[in-house]
């Protein structure tokens, strides 16, 4: 490939009706950590961050599991995105993320069995993991390689983060441990609460209320220097 | 598709539509290479999950019954054993019950899974005991989703499973206070609920059990 | 003639007395005789779970809403609500945030007064029982010396309560979990185990009565609970005399209380009154099946809490027909 | 079996509620809960496809997947898809009416978890026929319920004076967590 | 007559006592009395004086502007001494005309001619009411002529009069039917007669029983007219209540009484027919009763139509220390005056002067949903919501829960324990309402 030939597909890029601007790569990857954190501004996939946030552990094996699903699909999408006719690409979009989630899950089984066990169906669940396929759709099958990957990543990591702050702080506070190992001493009242169904709802709840008044703040400050 | 990217409208084709055949083709194509990746793994794993599952059901046999000598295992054909896999059934996944048999060839005791509904979702337990006496040599809990710090002492709480200990299964009761009586366990303060629910496990085990066995033996099978 | 100092106003000019913060100090009020049966049976202890959790609702609603808010009274009555229905032995920090978490999360963060679905006392105590289920479930013996302290009210905050409770069972944990009925007369006069405020089915009813003559209370839900309980209770004891009878239900655990005072919180039930027959009617429903074949003895505070989720569904059914237009319709 | 039959559907419609207790489709119980018509409208539809799932599921478990079970998770997605595709072209066609009324909420179908959530547990706790489809009945009613009321709560709030910090979500969870809470008063039903 | 009262509705404190004993007594002319031109419903009358001019007493000041409108008379002789805009009792400023009374006039009107009922037809009853200037003198002022010729299209069977007087405070009806229990009965007499019913119904509140016993004593022979005494509540004297409360049915929502073969007129305008075709006198002056606690001697007065409300006050003495709101109409209903210079028109059913203990507290409080609004409301709405509603300006979805049903009868403003100002807030949403349905329709 000449130079010549190289700058044109460059120019070309942006011709792909809905594709994302360019961006300097590390901003791919930034963006799905803090600006467009799934979880936490996006709302997405929080089926997985409330279900099996109760343990640190789990929220790690769930991260993991998800960053991988999302790197290799987004990658392969990447990849096959002049090959995929646009008829059928949601189909195969489907097709290749359910292939890495029932490897997966199938690893996590062989390798991990008490892991697998407390995620339960969680783990295949992640094929209607709607970040998954909406990076796939709106980026990976859009972008070359390298910034589908940057992406993947950053909202994998983005994900796990939210994931692991939920699990972290519901695991601390719901049984006085983090990763197993007692953090406030034996005579610690755990707030059960928190590792049940509702605790997860709160904690959530507590997050996106931090962040409405984070928010809040904010737009009252800037108020303040427009006043 | 996804609901959250309205965002991004369908991208209208390149080449003016591709042919039909061609997008069965593509379908087809990752279709079947998709289950050929998926079988390559599968075959790799299933081996350590077999593994893991087996090792888990023999652990609980181990421990309910105290670790004998050898272990011999019986399988459910209609409603009755036999020592052979029934035809068509994985072995795992087999209804199945396991003797435990000590080094001087007595049998110690059998152990079977039961289940019931506990408080939140279904208490699945590895029952062990003696059919000639009806006393428990132990349980151990294979599956329980109960309240976590409550009712799940019934798999964390060692005293607790300890209470079943020698306890006649006539049928087994519980209550609040200690007690002496030998059919009677004490049930977890707050945990009320779980705890009747593991003796309920337990009276249902022996129940649909004994009979089997007894029939068993008088049919001559050992 | 001098010229008055005139102001004016919208119509209408004339004003019923009552006010909501008047409405809110009676009922405060009528809760008295309530808090006095308990401190009778249960000592110091029960005054100071009652405190602990009106601090701590009271503290969070000064902490949280827009000043003013105490004076009308709302989240003294639901501190002193929770208080009532908390064992007496609870350690007081559980307590005060039980008040907390209610007022935080059962109010103050749906907008204040009026606003919220859930009734925030039970908000509070639907807390602490999930989070706390055996400090929640450990009810002290009543009687002794009105000093001795039941429990380990001071356990230090979040810490484990250490020292050992004389308990007992409440009659509908005698019942569900030994099968033994306690006498009705017991139970009216409330010498059992149980909540600090809900054993004396009998001061309840009469200090509800009062509040119903005065017209701060509306009637129709709690009497369509304590009916449908006993009619639905007594057609199961008819049917099987396995289960407990209409009037051990009615008196026994919360329900007085639940049905009383928390069943007719204005702002978490069906402002319709046909609405108000429909909650109490499946409020009792749900009270039976839960206490009958659920898995904890008492449902009265999960029954409430549910139909408080149904209200405004409830609300929308039970909308009043509008004078003149029974016939438009009909012509339609 | 009458029995079990219905502490399959009891447990699935308020102890294990799809929703409240198992975090499933959460993405539409707080995405399209702003309207009580909308609300119990969509968990109309998604009590259908749970309906129409488990008898696909229980189909594909006894004839096809028996021999393969790792193309479980591929097979169920893609006959969820499918499905949600059929039952939006179906209605269109014969019931036009109501797809005017459901039409934008159909697509949302194939990626609520709940379905697939269903075909992998129906298959797990191996449900027959009958009991697939009497727990996909207590899950799509649940969820219906769930949605229902919380968009009824959340059209009261409408006219609340609720503060700026918890308007975008903040006060949606909270609901939730309440309604939870609530909810875990029939937990031990049918096991006393 | 299946019913004698209806659902829902509040029982204010009475306070009638002040005045319903004290005789109805004639108020001297004042120096000066002020006509503002719109005084009824429907158009304001037509000028037809200019200053200068000098009007006998009964001389028309104001001629009908179309059908829908009532000319307006002098009630005082003198000499027109300036046609302003002046304070208006509503709040507003409108046209008026000042007549100087002229103190050494006799006060007599204009011989004129009476003309005899018996022999008129229809449209020259209408147009002898019209021409007097009579109107509805229950408070709306609602042009009475017009309620003599409904549409063809309804066949009317009962007349119903009202007597309720459900507003606190005010016994001008009362003390009509006591001392005119016969003006009473000669106006229903005429307007059956113009109606062409042969029945009627005079719907009297259980606590006035001497105007019970003064109808019943009274009552013609040779027709058919009933004294229905009626549950003391308010508002039973809103017309689609005292309806239902006779009839047992319910006039359709939106819909005219007529619809339900009935008409409803206030026992004050039949007095005022009954001047009309008795002494040929239009309607220059009316019964108001000025009463309050903050009121130094309360009155049943005739007052000439135009007295400013100062010299009213002013001759019952004044008003004492802790008065603090004036009000014209009923405490429920009627509006505070902000300026004692506007005068007393044709609607003024009674003055209140509250005291600062009676005035409604104005700390307002949040909507507990205590349900008391939907117990008070007589039409069955759900204030309760709808002023929910109100308060995020969801005007559109007030209407679709029948806002337009809403007589503002301030009901459930009186029962709310928060305080909530609901009538005030749905009448600022009828406004906006209307507003956007003109904007919408342009």
């Amino acid at each position: 490939m000449t130079t010549e030939a190289l700058t044109t597909a460059e120019a070309a890029e942006p011709i792909v009706p809905g594709a994302p601007p360019p961006q300097p790569l590390w901003l791919d990857f930034w963006r799905g950590i803090a600006d467009d954190n799934p979880v936490m501004i996006q709302m997405l996939g929080l089926c997985p961050a409330m279900a099996i946030s109760n343990q640190l552990a789990n929220g790690l094996g769930m991260g993991a599991a998800t960053i991988f699903v999302l790197v290799c699909s987004s990658l392969l999408i990447s990849l096959l995105r002049s090959v995929i006719p646009t008829e059928v690409r949601l189909a195969t979009y489907i097709l290749i993320i359910a292939t890495f989630v029932t490897i997966s899950d199938l690893v996590m089984q062989a390798y991990f069995p008490l892991l697998s066990k407390t995620l339960g169906p969680f783990v295949p669940l992640i094929v209607v993991n709607c970040i998954i396929l909406g990076r796939a759709e709106a980026f990976a099958g859009k972008v070359k390689p390298m910034r589908a990957m940057a992406d993947a990543f950053g909202m994998g990591i983005g994900f796990t983060l939210a994931l692991c702050t939920i699990s972290a702080f519901r695991e601390l506070v719901g049984s006085g441990m983090l990763l197993g190992y007692s953090i406030f001493g034996p005579n610690y009242e755990p707030w059960v609460f928190m590792i049940m169904p509702p605790g997860g709802f709160l904690t959530m709840g507590l997050m996106f209320l931090v962040m409405g008044w984070w928010s809040e703040r904010k737009k009252a400050k800037l108020a303040g220097v427009a006043a | 598709m996804s609901g959250h990217q309205h965002g991004a409208p369908a991208a209208p084709t390149p080449d003016a539509g591709s042919s039909t055949a061609r997008l069965l083709f593509t379908l087809a194509f990752f279709g079947s290479l998709a289950g050929a990746v998926l079988a390559y793994t599968y075959q790799k794993t299933l081996t350590p999950i077999r593994k893991f599952a087996g090792e888990k059901v023999e652990i609980a046999v181990k421990e309910v019954l105290g670790s004998p000598a050898r272990l011999d295992t019986l399988f459910l054909v209609g409603d009755t054993l036999s020592r052979s896999v029934p035809a068509g059934v994985d072995k795992l996944e087999a209804v199945k019950v396991f003797i435990g048999i000590n080094d001087k060839g007595e049998r110690t005791g059998v152990a079977v899974e039961e289940a019931a509904p506990g408080f939140a979702n279904e208490v699945r337990l590895m029952v062990g005991f003696d059919p000639a006496t009806r006393a428990l040599t132990g349980f151990k809990v294979l599956a329980q989703s109960e309240t976590p710090g409550l009712g799940d002492k019934i798999q964390k709480d060692s005293s607790f499973v300890a209470r079943f200990v020698g306890k006649l299964v006539t049928p087994l009761k519980g209550d609040k206070n200690q007690t002496t009586d030998p059919s009677t366990v004490q049930t977890i303060t707050g945990a009320t609920i779980t705890s009747k629910a593991v003796i309920k496990v337990i009276n249902k085990a022996v129940d649909t059990w004994k009979p089997r066995l007894d029939a068993y033996a008088k049919e001559g099978g050992q | 003639m001098t010229a008055p100092n005139l102001i004016v106003t919208a119509s209408p000019h004339l004003k019923d007395r009552d006010t909501t913060p008047r409405i809110m100090w009676t009922v405060t009020a009528s809760l008295v005789p309530v808090v006095l049966s308990s401190a009778f049976f249960f000592g110091i202890s029960a005054i100071l779970v009652i405190l602990a959790a009106m601090l701590g609702a009271l503290l969070t609603e000064r902490a949280l809403s827009k000043p003013g808010t105490l004076q009308d009274g709302s989240a003294m009555i639901t501190g002193l609500l929770l208080g009532l229905s908390l064992p007496p032995g609870i350690p007081l920090w559980m307590a005060a945030l039980g008040g907390a978490f209610g007022i935080g999360f059962g109010k103050v963060i749906w907008g204040g007064l009026g606003q919220n679905a859930f009734n925030p006392a039970l908000i509070g105590r639907a807390f602490l029982q999930t989070a706390f289920p055996v400090a929640i479930t450990t009810w002290p013996t009543p009687g002794g010396s009105f000093f001795a302290l039941k429990g380990d009210l001071f356990a230090f905050p979040f810490m484990h309560p250490v020292s050992d409770v004389v308990t007992s069972a409440t009659p509908l944990g005698l019942f569900k979990f030994e099968q033994k009925l306690t006498s009705v007369v017991d139970l009216v006069l409330g010498t059992t185990g149980g909540s600090v405020g809900e054993t004396s089915a009998l001061v309840i009813l009469i200090c509800g009565a009062f509040l119903a003559w005065k017209g701060y209370l509306n009637w129709r839900s709690p009497v369509s609970i304590l009916v449908t309980v006993f009619v639905a209770s007594q057609v199961l004891h008819f049917l099987n005399g396995k289960y407990p009878d209409g009037l051990f239900m009615v008196f026994s655990g919360g329900l007085m209380l639940g049905a009383v005072y928390m069943a007719t919180d204005m702002v978490t039930v069906p402002t319709t009154n046909k609405g108000r027959w429909v909650f109490g009617v499946c409020t009792g429903l749900i009270v039976v099946v839960i206490r009958v074949f659920g898995g904890l003895p008492e449902g009265v505070m999960y029954a409430i809490l549910i139909m408080n989720a149904f209200t405004p569904l409830i609300n929308r059914v039970t909308q009043p027909t509008v004078f003149g237009t029974v016939k438009l319709k009909e012509a339609k | 079996m009458i029995a079990n039959l219905s502490w399959i559907f009891f447990s699935t419609l308020l102890i294990n509620n799809f929703t409240l207790a198992m975090f499933l489709g959460l993405c539409s119980f707080f995405g399209v809960t702003t309207k009580m018509d909308t609300g119990w409208r969509l968990g109309a539809a998604n009590t259908f496809v749970l309906v129409m799932t488990a008898v696909a599921v229980w189909v594909l478990n006894t004839f096809v997947l028996a021999q393969a079970p790792y193309l479980r998770t591929i097979a169920f997605i893609v006959v969820i898809a499918s499905l949600v595709q059929i039952v939006e072209m179906a209605i269109k066609k014969f019931l036009p009416v109501l797809f005017r009324e459901l039409g934008i909420y159909l697509p949302l179908i194939t990626t609520n978890c709940a379905i697939l959530y269903l075909a992998l547990t129906q298959t797990t706790r191996g449900y027959g026929l009958v009991e697939g489809i009497v727990y996909a009945l207590g899950g799509g009613l649940g969820l219906t319920l769930a949605l229902t009321l919380m968009a009824s709560i959340r059209e009261r709030l409408d006219v609340a004076d609720v503060p700026a910090m918890a308007k975008k979500m903040g006060l949606v969870l909270i609901i939730a967590s309440c309604m939870s809470m609530a909810f875990m008063g029939f937990a031990g039903m049918g096991s006393g | 007559m299946a019913f004698f009262g209806f659902a829902h509705g509040v029982h204010p404190p009475e306070e009638k006592g002040l005045t319903s004993g004290l005789p109805i007594r004639r108020m001297p002319y004042p120096a000066e009395i002020v006509l503002p031109l719109r005084q009824h419903a429907g158009k304001p009358a037509k000028l037809c004086v200019k200053v200068g001019d000098y009007v006998e007493r009964g001389d028309p000041v104001g001629l009908a502007d179309g059908y829908m409108s009532v000319p307006i008379h002098a009630s005082a002789a003198g000499r027109v001494s300036a046609i302003d805009l002046w304070p208006h009792p509503d709040g507003s400023y409108a046209q008026a005309v000042h007549i100087k009374v002229d103190t050494y006039s006799m006060q007599a009107a204009r011989p004129r001619l009476v003309p005899r009922w018996e022999g008129l037809s229809v449209d020259q009853v209408v147009k002898a009411v019209q021409d007097a200037g009579v109107v509805g003198l229950g408070g709306a002022a609602f042009p009475t002529h017009v309620k003599l010729a409904p549409p063809k299209d309804y066949k009317v069977h009962t007349l119903i009069i009202n007597g309720a007087e459900c507003e606190p405070y005010l016994t001008s009806d009362h003390r009509t039917m006591v001392e005119y229990p016969e003006r009473v009965h000669f106006g229903c007499r005429v307007m059956m007669h113009t109606l062409g019913v042969t029945k009627a119904v005079i719907g009297v509140e259980k606590n006035k029983p001497d105007a019970i016993a003064a109808l019943e004593r009274t009552k013609p022979k040779d027709l058919d007219i009933t004294i229905l005494p009626l549950t003391v509540k308010y508002p039973q004297g809103a017309e689609k209540m005292l309806i239902h409360a006779v009839t047992g049915v319910e006039v359709p929502s939106g819909k005219l009484p007529v619809t339900v073969g009935v008409v409803v007129q206030n026992v004050g305008s039949l007095a005022a027919i009954a001047e009309v075709f008795d002494t040929g006198l239009p309607l220059i002056e009316r019964i108001v009763t000025v009463t309050g606690h903050g009121l130094t001697r309360p009155a049943n007065l005739i007052v000439p139509v135009g007295t400013k409300l100062k010299d009213l006050l002013a001759y019952c003495d004044g008003v004492t220390k802790d008065a603090s709101e004036v009000i014209n109409g009923g405490p429920m209903m009627g509006m505070a005056v902000a300026n004692l210079e506007a005068p007393v028109l044709k609607g003024t059913t009674g003055i209140v002067v509250l005291t600062k203990d009676e005035v409604r507290n104005e700390k307002v409080y949040p909507c507990i949903h205590c349900g008391r609004c939907l117990d008070a409301c007589p039409v069955f709405l759900n204030p309760s919501w709808l002023g929910d509603l109100a308060r995020v300006k969801r005007y559109q979805e007030m209407a679709d829960n029948h806002l337009a049903d809403c007589m503002l009868c301030g009901s459930c403003s009186y029962v709310c324990p928060s305080n909530i100002p609901l009538s005030q807030l749905f009448q600022a949403s009828k406004v906006a309402l209307r507003r956007i349905q003109t904007a919408g329709a342009a």
